[in-house]
């Protein structure tokens, strides 16, 4: 299995770029079989993906394109930083130029070994995670996989993490290059000891970080929001004073389990981030206080598994989405979000899906 | 190294208990049986909604490429196991993969050599495909298999059919021969000249078969096991400590495991 | 099917007091039936319950006792407040008696009319609520519903909410009287929109009102902390050292859910308390933190159904449980819990439950 | 009034699709059977784990005390039913009743009723083991069972049973008379006394119906539906809003219901 095989009968080609290391000949759910040829560097034709696509709105004249601070997005369905990699490693399940952005893992300006294992475990429709912001730095991910990324034709949006309001601005300086669509603020990750938590729970050091992130970048700022506070809507009006493009929210809110047999924490942190449909109600509470307090556009996240639960957040405030955590329970869920929302709209006579945008508020 | 994976719709075509809380699963998914290799895994969506939530692994236990299906081979354990055991013949179910990078296979083309496959318990899941395609290629293989109890074996029939040789042991000593699986170990390799190990069980058994292996200088790959979020690199939460992979002192079982050479392991406790 | 029937096959019989209005027959799982008789107001005798009880444990010397702020509990498991009514509500399904404690629903100082409907929603492996403390009042429950509680062999926690400390004050004298326990002080309720969220986020404000309650009583206090802050430790420090004489947590997560064919909310009062399942982790996290924080005994709750859940909270550092949405699930839930404990103990040579609290931080 | 509630394994014995996305389920549930009245529900538990969480109300539709079981007819709304519907004969399952009050049974005993009995949707549930009881008591009923359309119409031949006369409505004319269940309510009603109106259904319809029976001056009984989580009572989770039940704005339908006098309830809209 060493050869890259075209699969002829299937009547359809795709080129693929070679992934790093590893190539993928990818095969989907619909059955269409996409070739791999390793070391490819050309630009990816995904050509029967946009054939579906055309077929899909032809007749149908929604409009899904939404802009966040700035940046045009095809639709409002994002990937959850963290939970998609660098993008790529889900390409064998879709093909990444159909999303609205994928929002990348975490850099710091360091490489990052992340936590100990174990690093995650199920909860009732949860998942803890601390995998600790494990990442190989700024600098590798501008020498090697930012360039890679430039072969995709979607926008990839850059998550930081930093241990000091000026470590923000020296990674916001570094990402300040063609190909990196935006930057993501993250303050609110819940597994780093030295300082993220605290920029994210308190209003005055969470806008700090925006104003030297935004003094160091002239690309849109998204500040990503901590869900562990006593009032969201106070940190979000913070941000904004300061700066922020836009918020996205919710980060994932602090967690732990524990292991019966052993008596001891499931996690080896002891801690960690609880994500997935269990948030949900949490995550869609504090977008709709957000969208109420904030006049930026809001980016809802926190559960979002269907197309249905992308409209909840929409209805509630959310200009876009991004999805994580579903993205483990069927891999394809960013692609069957866009397609059920786009099918809502058409069978509710939408033209634009800005239209929903708070249409629950209203 | 090139891989296929898929996430497809695999129809059970068997489904039957086959030890004491154990079952065996017989799926319908060509995709994934044309490219899948021995030591790769599947990670199959247990039921709707989301209780469990996340898409359990499973190692590739048969592959039959000519009729397109994969074999599994489960313990009940918890509740996705425990909702996936209520799948009945006829109904499909999501599934991924193959996944992860699977065992090497020894030595050049046309160089015979003589495999050890240890599994223990679940662990023996994904040595019957290996043993399949190690006969194929004209290796020799002995395979053991521990089992804690008789009522918890099976599958030696299937394994009868494609090693060269099977030892059974049980930790009572209620089937086969009474002790650990790692027990007939040293003896073998004293009587005969083993080129490479092969093992696949619980953290401790592996830590005991790499001890051997290392005492004996043999090549040996060890499948490791992890709780999977993502299964395709993308979530890191699924690391194990190694010493130098990529540079790196945390692999991703899900894509550079769940195989590993041994050597590079680094053991808990 | 008007008259109260007798089960002379099942040869076992157990008198039980006619519940207000509405008399039962009840009827377990196990088969046995008990049998009512209206207008009966003797003590409860529930001899075969107890017969299963002694035969279970007579071999088995667990010591299930705990002690919280010097209140003897038969075992550590509670029902959390306005999950289980007034507690005879659960009694067709079970013997109250086998409880530790039944908290009551929380009463305010003159009777709420609660939230319009609709009132609750289900959300993945959680509930959202708007009650509104809905209840009769604290005289009414005084003069008609605790005479009837005095029929039962268990401790009765009252659960109390105010408008402000002062109320808390007043509810804890008329509150002080033969046959209520214990106080349970709710600043945590996130329904109220008139004071009850402000209190339990603000550790000032937390412990003046537990201030006040403690000057009003000689009752054990304990006081029910909301999750929806940033640091629980914080305030659980702060009711401590006001005098409560236990903190319990925790009470529901601010949440909201939005109807999709509508476009609304879906619940009336747009945003209401998760619990169950779904919140586990949030609560268990709490618990630890606020176990690490003070020396008070912690009662955890937050999603606990079974014995393993019980336990994580046991090994976090809870001294007792509640279960509250776990009723819902499965009314006899407590029981469950209550005999899957005693197994636990029995099976890992654990002589006293006590020992248990707080094994995962050792 | 005493009722008998219990929690109890039901086992199935009967489980077909009887229209489209409607399914009728025949349950072993002795201790159920023995104590329900018309009216009367249960919550089933329709599948372990948490999703879905809380147990979900369904009209006990059919009572054998002879043969100890019940029937329920329920639609495939969401995940809760969607579980319980791959649940198979021999199967068991949680379920917690009778619960709620029941309808009411008119007039005195020996007096003759002439009783109308409206049923939309799923609404037409609960109203045949009363039109077995109505009959049974020698009263005359007279069923009108509303449908969208004829791929939904289902249970006629039971209603046709148990009822002295049954007319069928379907809102698109597919089968029976075209129109709304509430249609054929007017004329039969100026041709003959009706002593008491029970209606199931929506609530457009139930206001629909109430406001018939109260410009006609005649006892109607509305059967409600709301969300409930605990189903005893106990959480004031499931209420509506009445006019005076109990000197109280909001009555539970779980137990102060599901059944109430149509001229209690108030409105939506
Ligand atoms: C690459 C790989 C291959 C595997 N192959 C097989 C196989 O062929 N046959 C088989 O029976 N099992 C196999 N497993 C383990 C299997 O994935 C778990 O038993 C299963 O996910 C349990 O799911 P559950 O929902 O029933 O249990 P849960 O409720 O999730 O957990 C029950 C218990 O099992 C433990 N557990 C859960 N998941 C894992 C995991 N991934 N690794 C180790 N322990 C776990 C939990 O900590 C808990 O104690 C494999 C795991 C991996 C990573
Ligand atoms: C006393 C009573 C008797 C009932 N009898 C029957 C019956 O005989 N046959 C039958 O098919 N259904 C009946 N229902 C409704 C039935 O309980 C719901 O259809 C069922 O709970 C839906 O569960 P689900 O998990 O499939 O749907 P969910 O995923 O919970 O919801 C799907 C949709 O149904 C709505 N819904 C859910 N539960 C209710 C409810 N309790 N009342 C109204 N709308 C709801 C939701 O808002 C949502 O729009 C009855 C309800 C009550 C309260
Ligand atoms: C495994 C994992 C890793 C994550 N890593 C990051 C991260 O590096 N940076 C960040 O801002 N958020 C991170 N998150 C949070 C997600 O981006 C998201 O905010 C959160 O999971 C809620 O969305 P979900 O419920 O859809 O997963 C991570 C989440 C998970 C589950
Ligand atoms: C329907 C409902 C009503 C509640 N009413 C009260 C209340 O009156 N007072 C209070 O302190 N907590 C109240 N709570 C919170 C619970 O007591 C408990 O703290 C919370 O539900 C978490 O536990 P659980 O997940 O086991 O339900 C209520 C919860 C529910 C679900
Ligand atoms: S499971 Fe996500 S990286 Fe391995
Ligand atoms: S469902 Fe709880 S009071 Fe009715």
């Amino acid at each position: 299995m060493d050869d890259a095989r075209s699969d002829s009968e299937a009547g359809l080609r795709t080129d693929v770029k070679n992934c790093g290391k590893t190539g993928f000949i990818t095969c989907r759910e619909d059955g269409l079989k996409v070739e791999v040829k390793a070391g490819m560097k050309n630009k990816i034709r995904t050509d029967m993906e946009e054939d579906m696509k055309t077929d899909m709105t032809a007749n149908a004249k929604v409009n899904m394109e939404v802009e966040i601070a700035g940046l045009k997005l095809k639709n409002p369905v994002l990937t959850a930083s963290g939970t998609f990699g660098f993008g790529k490693e889900y390409s064998p399940f879709l093909d990444l130029n159909r999303l609205g952005a994928v929002v990348v893992k975490g850099l710091t300006l360091n490489p990052r070994e992340g936590n100990p294992p174990p690093r995650i475990i199920e909860t009732p429709a949860g998942l803890l995670n601390s995998i600790g912001l494990q990442n190989p730095g700024v600098d590798y991910f501008l020498e090697y996989i930012l360039p890679e990324l430039a072969a995709y034709d979607t926008n990839f949006i850059v998550n930081i993490s930093g241990n000091t309001p000026e470590e923000y601005g020296l990674l916001a300086a570094k990402l300040s290059v063609p190909g990196v669509a935006a930057l993501e603020v993250n303050i609110s990750c819940p597994n780093v000891k030295a300082g993220g938590m605290a920029f994210g729970t308190d209003p005055e050091m969470a806008a700090e970080v925006v104003a030297n992130v935004k003094a160091n970048t002239r690309l849109p700022v998204i500040a990503k929001l901590s869900p562990n506070v006593t009032d969201i809507a106070a940190v979000a009006s913070a941000v904004e004073k300061a700066g922020a493009d836009a918020v996205s929210l919710i980060n994932t809110l602090l967690g732990m389990a524990i292991d019966i047999k052993k008596r001891k924490p499931a996690l080896a942190n002891i801690m960690g981030g609880l994500s997935g449909p269990a948030v949900k109600p949490v995550a869609l509470r504090m977008v709709w206080q957000t969208a109420e307090a904030v006049r930026v556009p809001v980016i809802g996240m926190g559960g979002i598994v269907t197309a249905e639960d992308a409209l909840e957040f929409i209805f509630a405030g959310a200009r876009a989405v991004a999805i994580g955590t579903g993205n483990f329970i069927d891999p394809r869920a960013t692609i069957s979000v866009i397609e059920g929302l786009e099918k809502y709209c058409l069978e509710n006579g939408i033209e634009d899906i800005n239209q929903l945008v708070g249409a629950a508020r209203k | 190294m090139i891989y296929l994976v898929v996430k497809t719709s695999g129809m059970v075509l068997e489904h039957v208990e086959v030890a004491n809380g154990i079952k065996y699963l017989k799926l319908e998914a060509p995709d994934i049986a044309r490219s899948a290799r021995p030591g790769q895994f599947v990670q199959v969506r247990c039921a709707a909604g989301c209780s469990p939530l996340l898409r359990k692994p499973f190692s590739i236990h048969e592959i039959d490429r000519a009729n397109g299906t994969i074999g599994l081979l489960y313990e009940i354990k918890g509740h996705g196991t425990q909702m996936l055991s209520g799948s009945r013949a006829g109904e499909s179910m999501e599934i991924t993969g193959p996944s992860g990078n699977g065992f090497t296979l020894p030595g050049d083309p046309g160089e015979e050599c003589n495999a050890l496959l240890v599994g223990g318990g679940l662990g023996i899941a994904p040595l019957l495909p290996l043993a399949a395609e190690l006969r194929e290629k004209g290796h020799k293989t002995t395979v053991i298999l521990g089992f804690n109890d008789a009522s918890r074996l099976c599958r030696t029939e299937a394994f009868a059919r494609e090693a060269d040789r099977l030892i059974v042991t049980t930790v009572d000593g209620s089937s086969g021969e009474k002790g650990l699986v790692t027990d007939p170990m040293s003896g073998l390799m004293k009587r005969e000249k083993i080129n490479v190990i092969y093992a696949c069980g619980p953290e401790p058994m592996l830590a005991a078969v790499a001890r051997i292996a290392e005492v004996q200088r043999v090549k040996c790959e060890v499948s490791l096991e992890a709780y999977m979020a993502c299964g395709v690199g993308a979530c890191l939460g699924c690391v194990c400590r190694t010493k130098s992979i990529g540079g790196k002192p945390y692999a991703r079982v899900c894509t550079e495991g769940p195989v590993f050479d041994s050597r590079e392991v680094i053991w808990n406790g």
